[in-house]
């Protein structure tokens, strides 16, 4: 017999596509049987940039550029590093903004994955709507930091602002009418009869899978893994404002919305918790001295864990920087789920894991 | 006579040639009820063939500059071509990054130009409303391919777009007399 | 972070020994120039809920060898090793190049003292 | 002669209809949507772009399908054969998909084989729509439709069934497989451009015209019940378009051929023994 | 005497052309052909009413000679070949032959009635047979055969010839029992005419699936001979009692068998699957159509119960048949089970029996042979010419062969498209089971069959021209070549022919005259207008590939049965044949 197969590519360029990556789904009518991918299409070289052209203290923000979406993540990482190198402390006031910051985006980025879901589902609607009341985050975003997407709000030491009562009272207002719509949108992806069609039982990873592939994050979560980074680390107050880790067993896509859901309402508490809470102090401390050992840092950004390795030798310039994303270690857990799904599926699939190519690719 | 509809009617092909998607997402936020770029008539239609808009972010990349050309060429004139984000108009942050081609008027002729890490909505707006009436005035004689490809290149190999678009419009006067 | 020196040889059997998928979570593979002809080779673990509990398996080795795959035993590591073939120049067992250079490329970003 | 009149400017009452669903779409999104005329901007843009083309025969057969299409519309105004008329339909809708399949692009074959099997789907309701009149009227000529009074108590389920194909022939959601943008880059017409794009955009609307005049047969000699029918499906097909995600080819099927379907049988058996 | 000649004139020289030379075969053989086709002609326009002929007594004695002699020799291969079905379905058939040799006595009516079917048939028989004889000319030329097995092979296609044109004529069921036996004969030795174990194999089970229409026929002769004292078709029609069907159940069974409907429809795709595609369009554009012919005949017979099953048997066929072909990439099954399902649309319109259904039938036979022939010539310059088999092989023809790439377009489009004479039957087809709604639910059944079961067919087809349209963009003329001028002549004959029937179609008023000519216009002037205007000038682009430049790999579109569909088709049809018995004995 003859081949039977037809070669699906799905980008570089696609319109479901924020990002060029590059699927070539190998299909039987439109079931796909084989995948290939490649993911470097954004490779700028951001890792030797920060051994070579930038100093230590200039590569907090360069980091931040690898990925408009989780840039925030990225520069506290990378601060964390070199403070863990430098020996310093920041204030606790510090800590409670970056945490701050840190789940606004959380917020922001979830939301997104979840309207862009939806638009690839061939949700128009909920594409608007949750895309509109993202602007509310956005807003409060702004005011913070001065910026909607790159903040540049974290420096070693500390952050760049402060936040004023007015500012805090304007946070409260807009979370509490962001978490209203969270509960609508739950309401409707639990009970939208064609959303159940195109997200239960679609693109699931089973907890042995996540388990074998390492799968972190929402995607982890989803499938039952109980894997948080917010939960593995002590540098941030997490314990004190009110951290819930989000689960769910399916691992479909419904369930990672879901994951991303709870989790937006688990953040605007803790958001809450920290407005409310914050303490007093300085938001930025001086601290002298160049970098010198190594250190890892792990960090949970929306999609997942973020590892930085920093190693440092007494000057100005680092040795080296190793950012290992969260896309990247998912990749092979990604090929892994699209295979046995139709083709029509395959652009909700692939938001559903809310990939971050430039993440990816540095 | 149908000049002034192309005004009206701007489809648009996005592409991210290698940016952080900072911008990406200010595009899509652009689409959001709060900024609605629909009221100029604008659709995002992922298709080259049927745009007229050019959206680009990010410095190219190596891997991408290909596909940037192809869908360039895929798009019928008249078209426009607008860089969005910093790094698409000068290579920004990464410019001189070994695997970063410095910003897309390297190889394709840019328009309109919007700054910004991130640029945000209202500039991307700006940008493309400013590309609208670029998109009127384009004649067929400004899309001649000489453009892209005729002594485009310096002696280290490298375009200077300026230079390039000074010889082009001495051309276009000499074909007006 | 806890370090623990391997050799070349015996890296593979060392990690078999320890990774246990169940509290065992591989989280990447490493490289770092440490002169123009040696580079270090880290395999880098974390411990599922327990606070900041990291693991390096590391060697050190010259650019001239090969490195063992350990695909078959963590599959996601398949990733990490064509990137580190990608930017030391390295061989890696069973990668190729070409996850973010071209596969003809000639570059080797990241191989030796880069100031 | 208001009939020849009514069959040159269906494209321009298309025109409008679509124009004005963008608006209640954008509307029903909270945003402010397009200009009204705004698909006769997109046309007048068309007309002068730059003419890019694949191959000859794929351009021309997306002109045949508008220009079958047109000659559908016509038929309708003009009160034809209604069973001739679905025919003709499917032929019309064949050319674009023969159109499809002459280019070497992955998405619009996706799309035509996409467009075939929802044939499947609605090609058995669209015949039972015809048989239905037929055995009310004693034949399929529209003009007997027209001329009598309105049956849509005895037709009650097939109109239901109907509004099912209204959704998929104008590719709404939940029925939009076959032009799934996000999927599929439009499908079928994703390699036209310029001036051909142009005639497979007023194909669409063309689209729009047959399947509300078809609807309109629902109210027979009664134009007020036809307006009032006009709007609530109009109305419905938007709100249903807002609320739902795309479904998959088989589902698509498994809906039509099971609830459709059915409906349509039902209403035949009704009108023969009830 | 138009008749005789043109039974007895291609038995003769199917022993003439035994020894001629090569040069001297082919010219006898298309001055020949061309006399048939004329005389057929000629037929037509001089028989206004049913004639009726009887033959002379000896004969009758001869044919009872071939018929022990046709059986022996089955009962033989059967034994020979070590096959147990054959011999065992041979030897029943000597026994039952036996018994209407020993209860004979019946009241006979003329040996010959040639009505408006038979003259039909005399068209399909000659004029598409006739071409596709022309056609085998090149075809065997090919082959690596001896002179003398070549001119055995056309001697066979005239033979043939002679015994269908002797068949559709026939009223006696003995004589009709005979000729279908031959045909059977003429299928065994077609399909095995390679002698390669594939052939032999298809052969032996086109014999023994055929041979239970042979049983069918024979039972029914008995019945006929016992209960009604006849064995000629228009006593047994005239006189038949609604309450004993029995007779015509068993040729309506001998008709499916023909007409390969489902459970019997290996060994029409056996004979497609034999590498000797002349036969398969022997098969399937002329052979199998004695099946919608049986049926015609016997269509005034039936009414109430039986004309409803059969009606429902038949679209169920036909949709199933469809259905199953979808998921085919063999270019020849997809056409045998295209056929299949088309021949069961015909017989179930044949069974409704009114007016317009039967002219519905005649209109589909005519024209399904046309467009079928059409294609399985194509089918078999792709094989020739090209070596082409598979439907996902045949990518990029557009550049090596555009003429054959119109004639295939043209063939499948004039089996779906308005204006041509397929559509209309399948229209008229429609209005039939329309009008019979309201008589009972059964029609509401056979009409969403027949509406899914045309749009599966659709599908199918432009399931295959999804191959041949595609273009490659940078190929020019130089890949191009030129296919043998037999092989033109042949297709475009049957083109014309085709297009004819459109003009045929105006000029009987089936349709107005712009429902006729709009897609005339549409599909001929349109596209003439702007590729002169506009296209020359047009620019091109490549297609958009997501901004890749690789080569794309477009493969069909399977649309799989589960096995367990399959067997649900394979089971519903046994029920709905027993259920046929069942409700004739009830």
């Amino acid at each position: 017999m003859s081949r039977k197969t037809i070669n699906i590519p799905l980008g570089a360029q696609h319109i479901s596509l924020l990002e060029p990556v590059r699927f070539k789904f190998e299909c039987e009518n439109e079931k796909i049987v084989g995948v290939d991918s490649d993911v470097g299409f954004v490779h700028r070289g951001v890792e030797r940039a920060c051994t070579t052209k930038f100093k230590f203290d200039a590569v907090g923000y360069v980091v931040a550029r690898i990925c408009g979406l989780c840039a925030i993540t990225h520069s506290l990482a990378y601060t964390v590093a070199a403070e863990n190198l430098l020996g310093a402390q920041v204030t606790a006031k510090a800590a409670y903004l970056r945490t701050l910051l840190l789940e606004l985006d959380r917020i922001h980025s979830h939301m997104l994955c979840l309207s862009h879901t939806c638009e690839n589902a061939g949700f128009e609607a909920m594409f608007m709507q949750i895309m509109g009341d993202r602007e509310l985050v956005m807003e409060i975003q702004e005011l913070i930091s001065g910026n909607r997407v790159q903040f540049d709000y974290i420096c070693i030491g500390g952050v760049n602002r402060d936040i004023t009562a007015e500012l805090g009272k304007k946070i409260l207002e807009n979370l509490t009418l962001v978490e209203k719509k969270v509960r609508e949108y739950k309401d409707e992806f639990l009970n939208n009869w064609s959303l159940s069609l195109k997200f239960r039982g679609v693109g699931a990873l089973s907890l042995e899978d996540a388990y074998r592939f390492n799968a972190i994050g929402p995607l982890a979560r989803a499938a039952g893994l109980q894997t948080d980074v917010r939960n593995e680390m002590s540098y941030l107050p997490y314990k004190e404002i009110g951290f819930v880790m989000q689960m769910q067993e399916s691992g479909d896509i419904h369930a990672r919305n879901m994951v991303r859901l709870d989790e937006i309402q688990n953040s605007i508490e803790m958001c809450r918790n920290i407005v409310n809470g914050l303490p007093e102090g300085e938001i930025i401390t001086k601290i002298k001295g160049k970098p010198q050992g190594e250190t890892i840092v792990r960090y949970e950004a929306p999609r997942g864990e973020l590892m930085y390795y920093v190693k440092g030798n007494g000057s100005a310039m680092l040795d080296r920087v190793r950012i290992k994303t969260p896309t990247f270690s998912s990749i092979p857990a990604f090929s892994e789920i699209f295979l046995g799904q139709e083709y029509a599926d395959a652009p909700a699939i692939l938001a559903s894991f809310d990939p971050c190519l430039s993440c990816t690719a540095k | 006579m149908f000049r002034k509809f192309r005004k009206k009617s701007p489809w648009i092909l996005h592409y991210n040639a290698g940016s952080c998607n900072g911008c990406d997402i200010e595009i899509l936020a652009c689409i959001s009820p709060k900024y609605d770029l629909e009221r100029f008539g604008v659709i995002n239609t992922g298709n080259p063939k049927q745009s007229d808009i050019f959206l680009v972010t990010g410095p190219v990349t190596f891997r991408s500059r290909e596909r940037l050309v192809e869908l360039y060429t895929q798009m019928p004139e008249p078209k426009v071509v607008v860089a969005v984000g910093s790094c698409t108009c000068t290579g920004g942050v990464f410019r001189d990054m070994y695997n970063v081609e410095d910003g897309i008027d390297r190889y394709i002729p840019v328009d309109v130009y919007v700054p910004g890490c991130a640029a945000s909505p209202e500039l991307i707006i700006d940008g493309v409303v400013k590309a609208l009436e670029v998109l009127e005035k384009k004649t067929k004689a400004m899309e001649k391919p000489r453009k892209l490809f005729s002594e485009a290149t310096t002696k280290e190999g490298i375009v200077d777009r300026r230079e390039c678009a000074q010889k082009v419009g001495e051309a276009d006067a000499k074909d007006t007399e | 972070m806890q370090k623990i020196q391997s050799s070349l040889e015996k890296i593979r059997e060392e990690i078999e020994g320890f990774y246990d998928q169940k509290s065992w979570h591989f989280l990447t593979l490493n490289g770092v120039a440490l002169s123009n002809e040696k580079l270090e080779v880290q395999w880098i673990f974390s411990k599922y809920a327990t606070p900041d509990e990291v693991v390096v398996y590391y060697i050190e080795v010259p650019y001239d060898v090969e490195i063992p795959s350990i695909a078959d035993i963590i599959p996601s590591a398949i990733i990490s090793q064509r990137e580190l073939v990608d930017m030391f120049g390295i061989a890696v067992e069973g990668s190729t190049k070409g996850l973010y250079l071209d596969e003809d490329s000639m570059q080797t970003p990241l191989k030796g003292c880069q100031i | 002669m208001i009939e020849i009149l009514l069959i040159l400017l269906a494209p321009v009452a298309g025109g409008l209809l679509y124009g004005f669903e963008r608006v209640v779409r954008a509307r029903m999104q909270n945003r402010q949507g397009p200009p009204l005329l705004q698909p006769f901007y997109d046309m007048m843009k068309l007309i002068d772009k730059q003419t890019l083309i694949v191959n000859p025969t794929h351009a021309l057969l997306g002109v045949m399908h508008f220009v079958a299409l047109w000659a559908v519309v016509a038929f309708t105004i003009m009160g034809g054969n209604l069973l001739y008329i679905v025919f003709l339909h499917l032929l019309a809708s064949l050319f674009l998909v023969l159109a499809a399949f002459s280019v070497k692009s992955i998405f619009s074959h996706l799309g035509a084989n996409r467009e075939l099997l929802s044939m499947i789907a609605y090609e058995p309701i669209l015949v039972m729509f015809a048989v239905a009149f037929y055995m009310l009227n004693g034949s399929f000529s529209i003009d007997a439709v027209r001329a009598n009074p309105s049956a849509l108590g005895s037709l009650l389920f097939l109109f239901l069934a109907f509004l099912f194909v209204v959704q998929l022939k104008l590719k709404k959601s939940p029925f939009d497989a076959a032009k799934a943008h996000q999927e599929i880059v439009g499908g079928a017409e994703v390699e036209f451009s310029g001036l051909f794009f142009e005639f497979v955009y007023m194909a669409l609307w063309l689209e729009y015209v047959f399947v509300y005049l078809l609807l309109m047969l629902f109210a027979g000699d009664n134009i007020l019940l036809g307006g009032i029918l006009f709007c609530v499906a109009f109305l419905l097909v938007n709100l249903v378009d807002n609320a739902t995600a795309r479904v998959r080819m088989e589902h698509l099927i498994k809906i039509f051929l099971g609830i459709a379907v059915s409906l349509a049988a039902l209403n035949l058996l009704g009108l023969a023994y009830v | 005497m138009l008749t005789q000649i043109l039974i007895l004139s291609p038995l003769l020289f199917a022993f003439a052309v035994l020894f001629a030379g090569v040069r001297l075969r082919n010219i006898l053989t298309v001055v020949f052909v061309v006399f048939l086709a004329g005389v057929s002609l000629v037929h037509l326009l001089f028989i206004n009413e049913p004639l009726r002929y009887d033959l002379p007594h000896e004969l009758h004695t001869l044919f009872f000679f071939f018929d022990a002699l046709l059986l022996l020799f089955f009962l033989y291969v059967g034994i020979a070949k070590k096959d147990p079905l054959v011999a065992s379905l041979a030897a029943s058939q000597i026994v039952l032959y036996a018994a209407v040799k020993f209860v004979n006595g019946a009241v006979g009516s003329s040996d010959f009635l040639i009505d408006n079917t038979s003259l039909m048939m005399y068209l399909i028989v000659n004029i598409v047979g006739g071409i596709i004889v022309i056609y085998s000319l090149k075809y065997i030329e090919s082959e690596e055969f001896s002179r003398l097995k070549k001119n055995g092979f056309i001697a066979v296609l005239f033979f043939f010839l002679g015994v269908m044109n002797f068949l559709v004529g026939t009223n006696n069921i003995e004589i009709f029992f005979l000729l279908f036996e031959l045909t059977t004969l003429c299928s065994y030795i077609l399909i095995g005419y390679r002698k390669d174990t594939i052939s032999t194999q298809n052969a032996l089970r086109a014999l023994w699936m055929n041979q239970i229409g042979g049983v069918a026929i024979l039972a029914a002769l008995l019945l006929a001979l016992v209960s009604y004292k006849t064995l000629s078709f228009d006593l047994l029609i005239a006189n038949i009692d609604t309450a004993y069907l029995f007779p015509i159940v068993f040729l309506l069974l001998a008709a499916f068998v023909k007409g390969a409907a489902i459970p019997f429809e290996k060994w029409l795709l056996g004979a497609m699957v034999a590498p000797t595609p002349v036969s398969a369009i022997l098969h399937s554009a002329t052979m199998v159509k004695i099946a919608p012919f049986l049926v015609l005949k016997l269509s005034p017979a039936m009414s109430g119960f039986l004309s409803e099953a059969v009606m429902l048997f038949g679209t169920f066929v036909f949709f199933a048949a469809s259905l199953l072909a979808l998921s085919k990439n063999y270019f020849k099954e997809i056409l045998g089970l295209s056929t299949i399902a088309l021949l069961s649309f015909m017989m179930a319109l044949a069974a409704i029996g009114t007016q317009e259904a039967i002219l519905a039938a005649s209109i589909l036979m005519v024209f399904h042979a046309l467009s079928k022939a059409l294609l399985f010539l194509q089918l078999g310059i792709l094989e020739k010419e090209f070596h082409l088999k598979y439907v996902n092989d045949i990518e990029s023809l557009m550049s090596y062969s555009p003429l054959v790439v119109f004639f295939i377009v043209f063939g499948f489009a004039s089996l779906t498209l308005p204006p041509f004479g397929v559509f209309i039957g399948k229209f008229m087809a429609f209005e039939s089971f329309a009008a019979g709604i309201q008589e009972s639910p059964v029609f509401l059944a056979a009409l969403l069959f027949s509406a899914l079961g045309s749009v599966f067919l659709t599908i199918l087809y432009f399931k295959v021209l999804t191959k041949v349209f595609v273009r490659d963009m940078g190929l020019g003329d130089s890949k191009r070549k030129e296919i043998a001028c037999t092989y033109k002549i042949t297709s475009w004959a049957l083109s014309v022919l085709l297009g004819v029937g459109i003009v045929w179609s105006l000029a009987q008023r089936l349709f107005g005259m712009w429902e006729i000519l709009i897609p005339v216009l549409l599909i001929g002037v349109v596209p003439l207008l702007l590729y002169v205007f506009v296209l020359q000038n047009a620019q091109r682009v490549k297609e958009y590939n997501c901004g890749e430049k690789e080569e794309v790999v477009l493969n069909m579109y399977y649309l799989h049965t589960p096995s367990a569909v399959q067997k649900t088709i394979l089971i519903l049809s046994l029920v709905f044949l027993g259920s046929l018995f069942v409700g004739v004995a009830l």
